[in-house]
């Protein structure tokens, strides 16, 4: 018996010898070693023909001009366009993946479209007695239809103007603001005072900025060190929300007024107050960019006689004659009645400023308001929505965008598809316009008409480099080299004064309260929080700290110490109109008692400006 | 029941009784081969480690043990080579000892590479300037050695001497075991040095960093001498739990004295050199590649403390073993072999833990880093592995050839 | 004192050198059959068409390898000839404006970065020193997948039988594949001195 | 490096970097994440497991506020032309030097993970995949095939946009030439900077960038007295700016600061 099992052992141990000698073991080696090179999870990039197509950024107003590397006809890469009259060759980290925003995680390609479209056509009915097929319907006028655009001075908002023209009572609404009607020229500013405007941070044009940059002194005031304060010639440390004091003040010193209430209240000497009143007179041309809507501070522009210098009245390429009549005006949405809305139509597909829901909320009917927001995220006004439609993404999206804050002369771009969009989603535009019996879809190409018919100012196509007068192309070439990437800019208008800031001040403001000792302090331009980011961008927050990041809020170690926050760990932050989760980010750079959060629409919805808060740890 | 398997004229205890010592280590091998299958299976995630912290507790581990496992080839250099004939006492010992280190060392290895299957590679394409190649060169083959060595000390086994073949093949292996032990023997100088090279060429960390002699940074040297210090210190400690435990006279005390004088007399050695090297590394080499010495301690809990506490653990212990009173004493004898056994441990600790805490840049920070519950474990496994392998080897082979002699005491535990 | 000596020993190296040298390389290999039974002896002869017509470089200089389906229905509109490969051509892949997946034997690990243009243009090689004599291919030859690394049998290099459809084709008719290993490469690149370092072709 | 065989033309890449320039907006970064196919971060990671080729940091000169001053401070492989740490390192020759170049190169399908790389590097520019290189749903289609994606357990760096060095390679054999065109080849934080803070040149050549601040005594390196002649040089009209490079300079704050 023992013979057997000893017989076996041999011929184990023979066969083990034997394929030694053949080549099976040492394959099996090589192979698995390959394998390893490209084991499920490792995707194979495709490969294709590589060309070159050109666009323009539409992430934010800035629209930089872009050089698209693809592959077999999808974007792998993007860079800017070198010696772009208006981006000067310039994109921002955003911009850089932008062509990853349609594989953003979480992006809605769904919604109800019918349902949606029915409620703002009936909207418009009730509105409208003398629409067909609704004869017994009356209009409250409590009961309005409204458009609000984030992005105005597009040929879509031109579209809606149209849409709400042609409904009684239909109300086209933006933010409004002081810049609505302005823009700035950083090339004639030889002193920039920012009342914390992220000025070196995403703000306007940033290739431009940057190339502008070297000429001009920049003094920011502001409470935190955020990275324009770091870089600016003088950082102004104010207390937090004490910006509009700050501005009263130097209005006062440039009246030779006593400004010794004003320093008190925003922590800084008198000294320094006329300092910087006397260095806006002194050294030429000044600009003055308030931060969050400080009235104050757009006022000093006009005292440093700023006005058609450094700040001009925004203008706007050629429209169309028939857009003109009866379209409806462009109303601020501070100044509509209170409970004045019952059916608002929002478009966020375009970002622009995020406007705090409380602000809206206040117009809108008390009783169940039918809200309709376009949007490809649901971070935003998807959350207070009771319709939300999908609608394409940056660089699926075919549409322009408005002259940039610091381009003072009219420019007309586009941006133009690269990818295909996603079966569902919507041309907001074109939806309302339908929705209300307009036919649109051939706006932008009859702006470009119109633009061309003016035959003022340039054309420069990206593909070639090449800069032309307007006139010397025909309608159709020009209509074509728009979409192949193409940037049309008017020759240097007169420059008039900015129209009056026709704006009532900031939105609700969180009032103080003793059981909240914290002060928050938005950072990161709420323009970057709100639209639309790559995936990628987690190697700017998460995986370095450049960025805060997303629903993330700094403190200083003793701060967090003193209400129990750790580093990394979970919170809520809660504020007097409501509460969001954050993640904490212990940070000794951040000064005691304030609250360094980014701004995401959650964020911004509870914290106003300079806002009192409390953080409670989870 | 398993009588016919225990070496004649030495008694073990019951079956039950070895099975209840068992469990425990069972467990604990189980529950580490269980994180250790979770880094493989996801990914070195499961650790601790990070970009900064590239290696962590299992390269601090691995070089502590093999330092430790040094017994093995050091006493087979003094026993086969210097004819210390009393080391026949622990040799067998040794030999499971160090094969119980060097193969949880490499164990851990195959764990802490991000590509196990790719490991192969370096005896491939080896690159020969780096210090990596020449430790896994090196230990790979000492491993064999040590098997080899192993094997017939398992061929003595009661039941398996009745295959003639196998006592041929194990006497034929005994009559070559020199050539083994000379090779084992100059395989382990190098691998010593060249772990201790490992980190003493980081140009890039200053703290690591040593001069060169020759070819080899001076760490390549003191790590050969520090481990074969240590390594006779770590034989007479385990000799003696092993008799605590199993309650039995297993060698004669002379052979662990004569062991623990080995083990003083080369830590004095040792401790000359270190500190020369250390007042070098200070004086010469930290200020020529622009560090101050300062910025290395200023770092809490890494205060200068550490410096000392680390001679201490030498020092200490080499007075005791170098005192022939105080040897004499087997308390004194086994808490300095302890105590040399942990200044080992200090050493090698300081070397790659602190080394990688240490910000290089101006404006990096001093990091700190615990091991994750899956690296724990894993090293647990390789501790339960070897208690495992020593008890299944002292119950059923001579581990120690004088136990019959010294006398059959009723036995207790394996 | 054992019955049989060393014969289990010699059983169990027979055994082991039979299953490691006959069976394992047919085990490990998947065989895929290529989706169009093209002929390149037809194309060169009846269609006059050289390498170049089709296996031709991009504008960017990339390489366009397998040529695309709108290349071939340049001239495949409607059946070309009566074969019933033709007929399955048009129908499956003209008419649906379907590309082929062709498997390319060629196909090299993700991290070689290989341009055509100074291997043809500097090195002045020829097609068939590195495919072998694909032009001889009667009939696409299965594409033989590693089960394990899933790289292309073709870069280990063999010969492969050229199972012709042709009259009178001699059976013994072969494509020797040439290897297609970094060790080839570097052999060919260390003859001409232009061997630097792994950067030359790893990507 | 395989043979010492000399190729055609002998160039050392390398790059000059202006930090006053620099506003840290994060574009370089990105830039190199998106040419790179560097996947986003995991869940899990944070700054000490991501992978980040090119990381800006922030650094001040330790001061309070109003004498408080910081620079953005990109720091990428510095490509050690002497005694480079990695690579002698590296136990199976994952890590190669390009004598055509001077490229310090990775090689992650050779690369078996031993991270002896990482400890060697005084920079730190050297990165371990800790997790499974993941995409979300369609987003691998915007990989670039120009460089192989890394799996699991490697370790990757910045290699100064290899892939765009073989391209402008193929470029130039298009053109019949054998050395690629002079300023084809730009790595993509380069291309990328909207501020033109970085520079990118061959040192060999006296008129480029990085050779010129070489010669500049308000241009710095880091650590050099390490002697790894690093390839990357910084530039700065700070004084206390210029001596990040120097680890001698006063110990960084113990209160953990972002940055």
């Amino acid at each position: 018996m023992p013979d057997t099992r000893r017989n076996v052992l041999k011929f184990i141990g023979g066969a083990a010898a034997g394929a030694m000698f053949t080549p099976a073991p040492w394959r099996l080696i090589t192979d698995t070693a390959l394998w390893s090179e490209n084991w499920p999870g490792v995707p194979r990039p495709l490969r294709g023909e590589i060309s070159a197509r050109y666009t323009n950024c539409s992430i934010c107003p800035a629209g930089c001009a872009v050089r698209a590397r693809c592959v077999g006809g999808q974007p792998v890469s993007l860079a800017g366009v070198a010696g772009h009259p208006l981006s000067r060759g310039g994109l921002c980290a955003f911009g850089v993946a932008g062509h990853q925003l349609p594989y953003c995680p979480g992006r809605l390609t769904e919604g109800l479209v019918e349902a949606a479209a029915g409620a703002i056509a009936r909207a418009a009915a009730n509105c409208n007695p003398d629409a067909a097929g609704t004869p017994a319907a009356v209009c409250y006028p409590a009961e309005r239809v409204a458009v609000l655009d984030l992005r105005p001075g597009r040929t879509a908002s031109w579209t809606y103007r149209r849409a709400m023209g042609a409904v009684k009572g239909g109300l086209y609404l933006t933010a409004g603001g002081p810049f609505s009607g302005a823009a700035v020229d950083l090339a004639k500013a030889r002193t920039v005072l920012s009342l914390g405007a992220p000025v070196l941070d995403g703000w306007g044009t940033p290739g431009n900025v940057l190339a502008e940059r070297a000429h001009f002194r920049l003094i920011q005031a502001e409470a935190i060190e955020s990275r324009t304060a770091s870089l600016a010639d003088q950082w102004l440390r104010i207390r937090p929300g004490s910006a509009p004091a700050l501005a009263s003040g130097i209005a006062g010193a440039l009246k030779k007024a006593p400004v010794a209430d004003m320093a008190e209240a925003t922590g800084l000497t008198e000294q320094q107050i006329n300092d910087v009143a006397a260095e806006l007179t002194q050294h030429g041309p000044a600009l003055v960019l308030p931060g969050d809507d400080c009235l104050e501070a757009w006022a000093i522009n006009e005292q440093v006689g700023g006005f058609g210098v450094t700040v001009v009245a925004r203008t706007e390429p050629p429209v169309p004659e028939a857009w003109t009549k009866g379209c409806a005006p462009v109303t601020p949405l501070a100044s509509v009645a209170d409970g004045s809305i019952r059916t608002l139509i929002i478009d966020e597909s375009a970002s622009g400023d995020y406007i705090p829901w409380g602000g809206i909320r206040r117009k809108l009917v008390a009783d169940n308001p039918v809200v309709i927001a376009f949007t490809s995220s649901p971070a935003g006004y998807a959350r207070h929505s009771l319709f939300v439609l999908p609608t394409a993404v940056y660089p699926e999206t075919l549409e322009d965008i408005p002259g940039a804050i610091d381009s003072p002369r009219a420019a007309f771009r586009m941006a133009v598809p690269l990818v295909a969009a996603p079966a569902g989603v919507v041309n907001s535009s074109e939806f309302v316009a339908k929705a209300v019996g307009l036919d649109a879809a051939t706006a932008l190409r009859e702006r470009a008409d119109a633009i061309r018919k003016a035959a003022r100012g340039v054309l420069i196509t990206y593909a070639d480099g090449r800069s032309r007068p307007t006139a010397q192309v025909a309608p159709d070439d020009f209509w074509k080299a728009l979409n192949e990437g193409a940037c049309w800019i008017d020759t240097e208008a007169q420059r008039a004064a900015p129209p009056a800031a026709d704006w009532t001040g900031p939105g609700a403001r969180p009032a103080a309260s003793p059981r909240l000792p914290l002060v928050a302090v938005l950072t990161e331009s709420a323009t970057a929080a709100t639209a639309p980011a790559s995936p990628l961008m987690t190697k700017l927050d998460r995986e370095s700290n450049l960025r805060l990041g997303l629903r993330r809020a700094a403190l200083h170690p003793e701060t967090a110490r003193s209400c129990g926050a750790r580093d990394g760990g979970r919170a809520e932050l809660e504020t007097s109109l409501g509460k969001c989760r954050i993640e904490v980010v212990v940070d000794a750079s951040v000064p005691r008692g304030i609250l360094q959060v980014a701004a995401s629409p959650d964020v911004i919805d509870i914290c106003g400006a300079g806002a009192r808060c409390r953080v409670l740890p989870l | 029941m398993d009588k016919r398997f225990i070496p004649a004229g030495i008694s073990r205890c019951s079956v039950g009784k070895f099975l209840l010592w068992l469990a425990p280590w069972a467990a604990m091998l189980a529950f580490g081969l269980y994180s250790a299958g979770l880094c493989l299976v996801k990914g070195l995630n499961q650790t601790h480690m990070n970009n900064r912290f590239a290696f962590g507790l299992w390269i601090f581990l691995d070089l502590t043990v093999i330092a430790l496992g040094a017994g093995a080839f050091f006493t087979g250099f003094l026993l086969y080579i210097l004819k210390l004939k009393e080391l026949r006492a622990v040799i067998n010992s040794a030999v499971v000892i160090g094969l119980m280190c060097y193969g949880g060392a490499m164990a851990v290895l195959g764990v802490d590479v991000g590509q196990p299957l790719r490991a192969w590679f370096t005896f491939w394409y080896p690159n020969v300037h780096s210090m990596l190649t020449e430790v896994t060169f090196c230990i790979s083959c000492y491993l064999t050695v040590l098997l080899i060595e192993y094997v017939p000390i398992v061929l003595k086994n009661r039941k398996l001497r009745q295959i003639p073949s196998f006592l041929v093949f194990e006497h034929e292996l005994h009559k070559l075991v020199y050539v083994f032990a000379g090779v084992g023997t100059f395989l382990s100088f190098f691998h010593q040095g060249s772990l201790g090279g490992l980190y003493g060429v980081l140009r890039g960390r200053p703290f690591a960093f040593r001069e060169e002699l020759g070819i080899w940074p001076t760490t390549f040297f003191l790590f050969i001498l520090s481990a074969a210090a240590v390594g006779p210190s770590f034989i007479v400690l385990t000799t003696w739990l092993v008799e605590k435990i199993s309650r039995k006279r297993l060698v004669k005390p002379a052979v662990l004295q004569s062991l623990g004088r080995i083990s003083g007399m080369l830590l004095a050695a040792y401790l000359l050199l270190k500190l020369v090297d250390t007042l070098v590394w200070l004086n010469r080499t930290t200020p020529r590649s622009g560090f101050l010495p300062a910025q290395y301690y200023a770092w809490e809990p890494f205060g200068l403390w550490i410096l000392f506490a680390e001679l201490a653990f030498f020092l200490l212990p080499m007075v005791i073993l170098l005192w022939p009173k105080l040897r004499a004493r087997t308390g004194w004898l086994i808490s300095a072999a302890g105590m040399a056994c942990c200044g080992v441990a200090v050493n090698r600790f300081v070397l790659t833990i602190q080394t990688l805490a240490l910000p290089t840049l101006s404006f990096d920070r001093f990091l700190q880093y615990l091991p994750s519950w899956q690296e724990t474990g894993t090293f647990l496994a390789v501790l339960a592995a070897g208690v495992l392998v020593y008890s299944f080897s002292f119950r059923y082979f001579v581990v120690f050839p004088e136990e019959r002699e010294l006398g059959a005491a009723p036995s207790a535990a394996p | 004192m054992n019955s049989w000596g060393k014969v289990p020993i010699l059983a169990g190296v027979l055994t082991s050198l039979c299953v490691g040298w006959i069976g394992f390389p047919r085990v490990i290999y998947k065989s895929r059959p290529q989706p169009v039974a093209f002929s390149h002896p037809v194309h060169a002869q009846k269609a006059g068409l050289l390498c170049v017509d089709c296996h031709a470089p991009r504008e960017d200089g990339t390489y366009a390898g397998v040529p695309p389906l709108s290349r071939c229905a340049g001239c495949h509109t409607a059946n070309l000839g009566p074969s019933a490969a033709e007929k399955q051509f048009i129908a499956e892949y003209v008419k649906p404006k379907r590309e082929p997946e062709w498997a390319v034997y060629a196909r090299q690990p993700e991290n070689v970065w290989f341009s055509h243009t100074p291997h043809i243009r500097f090195a002045k090689l020829e097609c068939e020193e590195c495919h072998g004599g694909q032009e001889r291919s009667d009939q696409p030859r299965p594409y033989l997948e590693d089960r394990i690394s899933g790289y292309s049998r073709d870069i280990w290099g063999y010969k492969a039988a050229n199972h012709s459809r042709r009259v009178g084709a001699s059976p013994d008719d072969f494509i020797v594949v040439p290897g297609m290993k970094m060790d080839d490469c570097i052999a060919c690149h260390r003859s001409e001195g232009l061997e630097h370092s792994c950067l030359d072709c790893h990507k | 490096m395989i043979s010492e065989k000399k190729p055609g033309k002998i160039c050392r890449y390398g790059m000059a970097i202006d930090i006053d320039k620099c506003t840290g907006c994060g574009a370089c970064m990105i830039a190199c994440a998106v040419e790179n196919n560097v996947p986003p971060g995991n869940p899990g990671a944070t700054d000490l497991t991501g992978i980040t080729w090119l990381r800006v940091f922030k650094v001040d000169n330790g001061e309070e506020y109003p004498r408080k001053e910081s620079v953005y401070f990109p720091m990428m492989c510095q490509q050690c032309g002497m005694e480079t740490p990695c690579y002698l390192v590296c136990p199976q020759q994952a890590v190669d030097v390009d004598p055509a170049t001077g490229i310090v190169f990775q090689m992650p399908e050779r690369c078996l993970g031993c991270r002896y790389c990482m400890a060697a590097c005084p920079y730190h520019s050297r990165y371990f995949n800790w997790w499974d290189p993941k995409w979300p749903a369609g987003m691998e289609k915007t990989l670039n095939p120009d460089v192989a994606p890394r799996m699991r357990g490697v370790v990757e760096k910045c290699n100064y946009c290899h892939g765009r060095w073989h391209a402008a390679r193929q470029r130039a054999a298009e053109a019949g030439l054998k050395d690629i065109i002079p300023g084809d080849y730009v790595p993509a934080c380069v291309e990328a900077c909207p501020a033109g803070a970085i520079q990118f040149g061959d040192l060999n050549d006296p008129a480029s960038a990085p050779a010129k601040a070489a010669g500049d005594p308000e241009s710095f390196r880091l650590l050099v007295s390490l002697g790894t002649e690093p390839k990357v040089y910084y530039h700065s009209k700070k004084e206390w700016a210029r001596r990040i490079g120097d680890p001698s300079r006063a110990p960084a704050p113990k209160e953990p600061s972002r940055g």
